[in-house]
């Protein structure tokens, strides 16, 4: 496995939405990162469709056929549909073949009849659990997860991504308590095991079908902390220590493209920016048009370059203005029609600083997601790229940087809870060991005794 | 750069794709569509005034009407095989694709005022293929829905009784009784005024009547609330409303049965029905 | 009354979001067109809600709760509450002052606790009905429809709009026929005379109480249009046609500030780049964020000039990512911070021109709202600005200009439809007479005729 | 212009403002809020074991917690005079948005640490308010408002039994047999497995079970699902638990009255109530 040791663009004014060094092209002749901006849609399967699989596959072809139909009727030149799995239908792979197969039908036949350029990403669930002692590397549960990929490669999805979970039941102590180190150690160290174990496994079954390896995302562990945090005015978490926990996320995030994928990643990394600053590969983001799923604080400028840009996840239902598929791919894909104006102008730079500037200040997390600190974090990662833990302290400590000398500048405003936490945060990182060796026994006995679902067996840690 | 160098440095394509003028065929004449050939009578004078109402010519229509029957022509057969000949290929040219509202509109009047003339002869009321009621719920002043509705149940051979706008649920029931339709249709846009159409479904009920279905439509209205209440279906398109009728009318459907095999009655995939 | 004979402003690059030519200023300190642009949100009562008084203050009370909540946990520096009263609350005029109330005293609570400036617009339901009979100067329903704006007025909402109905009866035949006469008839001579009714009365009722009275819209005519336009597969009504019944729109709209509105105007009033390129007052226009309400096929070009950004309509419903005020305020507040932050950097007319050019050949609606084509019809209204027909005319002639010289140029392309409804829409309008009273008398027999709920009287023509 | 020179430009009070910066006061100690000042015991060795929790101090707590029970202080009394007044301020800073989660967790971590050490002299469990059972609905693996709810009712004086996620109903009714709770709270944020709610209260009316309420809450799940069904409240906030808990408790609400009275019981506007 190739590690980053270093950044693939040689500048953050090089990077834009709609351009990644490396773009991918699809079977169906769709381009990510090739000079334009993909819209996304995706949609949740109504309450009762995993009752069954007849329900769950019609299901997911009426959510194709209404996206594919509100597609033409506002011209659309291109659009992707991401289908996340549900239990189910990882637990069951022949579910997973055959709704990708009644997906791929109906995008295929739209493009057949007017020529609009379409491609299916599927994501299977990662229904591994340590909870349940469902072991990480050998239970049925892992087996389903890679069956289920195998399954929707051969069914014609253009684009394979998942959600892993390596780590979380550290991360998820460490953000209810605000313990940087057990960030650290869970998203960092375990999350980053985890993900080049499951990536290989990937990779090849991606290949094998010539399917392209999409990627990854730290969703389980810093979209857990984001959404504590919440909104400005909320308690859960703070949010400088949410923004630490996107920078490791990123250094974790990182691995699946060095174990192969290709991008696009996965929408909801947020940290995405900060893992196309280092590798170049296309990204998909969500933000202002994912109000339906979740407030975020960088509606806009999560949007600065990214390559696909997704709503994220609604309810399948009605709303006035039709269904929720028709809806919300209009609403990405208009915003994909401006970005992709703005490249046609040539005047995308300019998009792209608007978008960041709007947000840059109104929060530390979007803050440090702004391109050109983005970049830095990345700078920061590839410096120690060899040693996930040691770039993961990097990654975190160019976080604090970044916020501190935006409070310096006087650009940025925190409470005390966050000011408290983020210097707290840096004094721990300051003081942790330089090898990794001796941080992981001691995390894993101190996280052993304290978080009863973890198991190091998962990580091949003892 | 000004707006202007910017405008012509845009590949349009890139952005926005008319996908209906990229699919449009090319032009053709209605009368020449194979689907129209077959509705098309060949025997004149039925040939002839089939083709008025098919280009919207409601002058020519009535004159050719009243010419014919002066000449003795049976008013049921120029309402049967001219009349409605002309009116059933405009509808399959709009379903096709290639009509398009107004069309339907003016081809509308033309065959419901040489209809009228037809009647005239008659002394009646012409067969229709049954009765259907449609209104406009109470408190709700949009009517453009209930109108096409209008439009489309008269095209396809239905009596439409319009009951207009901002109805009562009183006068619903009292529409009821008179006229014992086979269907019903009831349009709403707004959130306030869906509510609405559980009160008239309550109305009638508590006077022990019934319709077979009555089709609950408009923008604001939503299926899972339509469908929380008896005896309605959810309509999604003016033009479905005729193919419901018939449903009701040749296959005995009910709004149980419509709830289910909505899709299947219009022929259509309809989104709102989707799973 | 003054009618506008020219231009306020001097040229179309001269006009841009986020500033009028004539800003207002609420009681409250915020400010419509003075260089920023505000978020609208506006949210349908729930089903049910309208059975009691006491059930529709609650509910509008819950709303503006709602809205508040949202924007200050998201950072808005400002935005606008807009409450469309239903038939109930018009009809009982004491609804309408107790609505009004609830959700002032919620503003102004907000207000004073965080500093986010806010404001109320109050839009009472025009009730008239030509169907019924009851008229459209003497009967019940327009007094109630006066009362109602009075209460609006004295309980504190900050700005009052309404959606007046003058002209529709015959208008919807003209719609629905694509009869281009009857469209002139019922939206530029009996729309623009009951509208100069109307208008110089809520004038004076705002006026007595210092509220602003804000603007009309052609909902009632050229939205239906474009309602039944629909998409570019949809085929109940041509987007030509559709495009010709909006330019007379703006002819209509002007009408309210010709007596004294000030603006913002209404948000469904997609005419209003063209009357704001007139007159200079500040609108408020809705596109890409009212997908929820609706599907328009220029989602961010109405963006361009607008000075408020709507959601048009929502269910007052759950979201996964919250309650709807909360994320429809939520998605225009970022579109709204995104042109904000283009003025605060000078780079709003870049963005300006984005917007434009993303729609601008989409459709034959579009084409003609951009900024610069809205400007040549308001030069060709003005031009006859005396005269509400023969401007009606040049609006509609000027439309036509428009699209054929962009089919010319191969920018614009239109379907068989669109083309032949142009063409003969064209020539019927270079027929009409240039003697208004000659049309009228004309027009007042031949839909007196067609239209059965047309009734003269109701605009004095008899 | 450069991104670097348009940032320059710019005033952020047009674009975003912080309000919670804005309206956060002047800093403060926990302990001399007078809110906490009212709960706080005067005498010792409560007053210090109660501050060390609010401080989050496990260590020194635990420490003085053995040391009391060595002097021979009853068990019973530093859980109640000290410790549960520490947890008790604890989340009145918390509500009263000084304190955030954190705090919580680890003020409780403390507090479930040095009762325990209590009930190792008591030789049993200490009495607690009732008890809770939680659990996150089958299929669904988001446990992190399951594990929030968990500490609020601890900090709350509850027994909370946590049944883990992805739990199928039939474990549930097992545990509402075992447990016989007052309150039990579901959570689920899957549109696909907020169903099984559904599946819970089934199975609990098979078995002629029932509990006074079940909260049913997280990501997807909607109120209007919810109360789709009975014995069930829709909830919001993690720390709105254990106030309903109470009002089942104190004031013999069950599933009805909370669904009527949830923003009167949790003491604050909820915008999912709202109407
Ligand atoms: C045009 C319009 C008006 C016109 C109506 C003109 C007329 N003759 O109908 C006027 C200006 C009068 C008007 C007024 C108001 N309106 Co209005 N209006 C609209 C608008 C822009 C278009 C509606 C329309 O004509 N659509 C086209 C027709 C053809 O659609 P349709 O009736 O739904 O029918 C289609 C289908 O539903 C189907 N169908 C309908 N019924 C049935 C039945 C069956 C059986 C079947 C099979 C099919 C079917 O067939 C048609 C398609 O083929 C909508 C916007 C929108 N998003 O819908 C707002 C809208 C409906 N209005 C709205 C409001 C709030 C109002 C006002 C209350 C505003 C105000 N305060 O002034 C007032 C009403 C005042 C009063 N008296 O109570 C809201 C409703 C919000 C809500 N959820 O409750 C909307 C959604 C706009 C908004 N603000 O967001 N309005
Ligand atoms: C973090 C996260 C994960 C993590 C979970 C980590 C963990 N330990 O829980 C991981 C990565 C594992 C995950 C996986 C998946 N996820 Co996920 N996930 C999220 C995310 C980003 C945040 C959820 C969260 O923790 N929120 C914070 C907690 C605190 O909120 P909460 O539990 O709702 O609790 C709050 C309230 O609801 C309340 N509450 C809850 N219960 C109760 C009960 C009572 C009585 C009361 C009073 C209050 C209350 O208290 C809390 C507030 O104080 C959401 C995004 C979102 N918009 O929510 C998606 C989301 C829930 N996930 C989603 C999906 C689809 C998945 C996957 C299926 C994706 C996939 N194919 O891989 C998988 C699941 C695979 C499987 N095994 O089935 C979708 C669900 C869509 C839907 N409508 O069905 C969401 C919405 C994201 C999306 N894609 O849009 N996810």
């Amino acid at each position: 496995m190739k590690r980053f040791t270093k950044m693939e663009y040689e500048s953050p004014d090089e990077m834009c939405f709609g351009f990644a060094k490396h773009p991918v092209k699809t079977r169906n002749g769709l381009e990510v990162g090739a000079g334009y901006v993909n819209p996304i849609i995706k949609v949740a399967p109504k309450e009762g469709s995993e009752n069954s699989k007849e329900s769950m596959v019609s299901e997911c072809r009426n959510i194709a056929i209404s996206a594919c139909q509100r597609a033409v009727n506002i011209g659309l030149p291109s659009f992707i549909l991401e289908q996340e799995h549900i239990a189910q239908q990882t637990a069951n792979p022949d579910w997973a073949g055959e709704c990708t197969q009644a997906q791929v039908e109906v995008l295929e036949h739209f493009q057949d009849e007017y020529g609009i350029k379409t491609a299916l990403k599927a994501t299977p669930a990662d229904i591994r659990d340590e909870e349940k002692g469902s072991t990480y590397r050998t239970s049925e549960q892992y087996q389903n997860v890679m069956e289920s990929i195998e399954q929707c490669c051969e069914n014609g999805a253009s684009i394979i991504c998942i959600e892993t979970t390596g780590g979380k039941s550290v991360s998820d102590y460490g953000i209810s308590r605000g313990d940087p180190r057990a960030l650290l150690f869970g998203i960092g160290v375990l999350g980053s095991i985890d993900m080049e174990f499951m990536w290989t496994e990937i990779v090849k079954i991606c290949d094998k079908h010539n399917v392209i390896p999409g990627g990854d995302t730290n969703c389980s562990q810093s979209n857990t902390a984001m959404f504590l945090a919440g909104g400005l005015l909320d308690k859960d978490c703070s949010h400088t220590f949410a923004a630490i926990a996107r920078g490791i996320g990123a250094a974790n995030s990182l691995v699946a493209v060095e174990c192969g994928a290709k991008g696009p990643l996965k929408d909801c990394g947020y940290e995405n920016p900060i893992v196309k600053a280092i590798s170049g590969v296309p990204i998909a983001t969500e933000g202002k048009n994912a109000v339906c799923a979740h407030s975020d604080l960088m509606g806009n400028l999560i949007a600065g370059i990214c390559d696909c840009w997704s709503n994220e996840s609604v309810y399948h239902r009605e709303e006035m203005g039709g269904t929720t598929p028709e809806v919300w791919l209009q609403a990405t894909g208009f915003e994909a029609a401006l970005m992709n104006t703005s490249i046609e102008t040539g005047k995308h730079k300019d998009l792209r600083d608007l978008y960041t500037l709007t947000d840059k200040y109104r929060d530390p997390q979007a803050l440090i997601l702004a391109y050109d600190n983005a970049y830095r974090i990345g700078e920061a990662i590839v410096e120690y790229g060899d040693d996930p833990y040691r770039r993961s302290i990097a990654a975190a400590l160019e976080v604090c940087n970044i916020i501190t000398e935006a409070v310096e500048a006087k650009k940025m405003q925190l409470t005390r809870f966050e000011q408290d936490s983020l210097e707290s945060a840096m004094r721990s990182f300051k003081k942790l060991p330089d090898d990794s060796a001796k941080f992981i026994k001691r995390a894993n006995r101190r996280y052993g005794r304290k978080v009863e679902d973890f198991d190091p067996k998962n990580y091949e840690l003892n | 750069m000004s707006y202007k160098d910017l405008e012509e440095k845009m590949n349009q394509e890139k952005i926005a794709i008319r996908y209906n003028v990229v699919a449009e065929g090319a032009a053709m004449k209605a009368e020449d569509y194979p689907e129209v050939k077959e509705i098309l009578p060949e025997e004149e004078p039925f040939r002839t005034i089939s083709l008025e109402i098919l280009y919207e010519d409601k002058i020519n229509a009535l004159k050719d009407v009243k010419k014919a029957l002066d000449e003795g022509i049976s008013p049921i057969e120029i309402i049967n095989n001219g009349l409605m000949k002309g009116i059933d290929a405009v509808s399959t040219l709009y379903t096709k694709g290639v009509y398009f509202l107004p069309d339907l509109m003016l081809a509308g009047d033309a065959m419901m005022e040489s209809v009228k003339e037809c009647e005239s002869v008659l002394g009646r009321k012409s067969d229709t293929k049954g009765t259907v009621v449609c209104f406009v719920a109470e408190g709700d002043p949009h009517d453009i829905g209930k109108n096409l509705i209008l439009m489309f149940l008269r095209a396809g051979g239905y009596e439409a009784i319009d009951l207009g706008r901002d109805v009562p649920a009183a006068k619903v029931v009292e529409a009821v009784k008179e006229y014992d339709p086979i269907f019903m249709t009831g349009t709403a846009l707004m959130t306030t005024t869906m509510t609405a159409f559980s009160k008239v479904v309550d109305a009638l009920e508590q006077e022990g009547l019934e319709v077979p279905a009555i089709g609950c439509g408009g923008g604001a209205v939503r299926k899972d609330y339509v469908e929380s209440m008896p005896m309605t279906v959810y309509g999604v398109e003016a033009y479905h409303t005729p193919k419901l009728a018939d449903a009701i009318l040749n296959d005995n459907k009910n709004w149980e049965d419509l709830r289910k095999e909505y899709s299947d009655v219009v022929g259509e995939f309809v989104s709102e029905y989707a799973s």
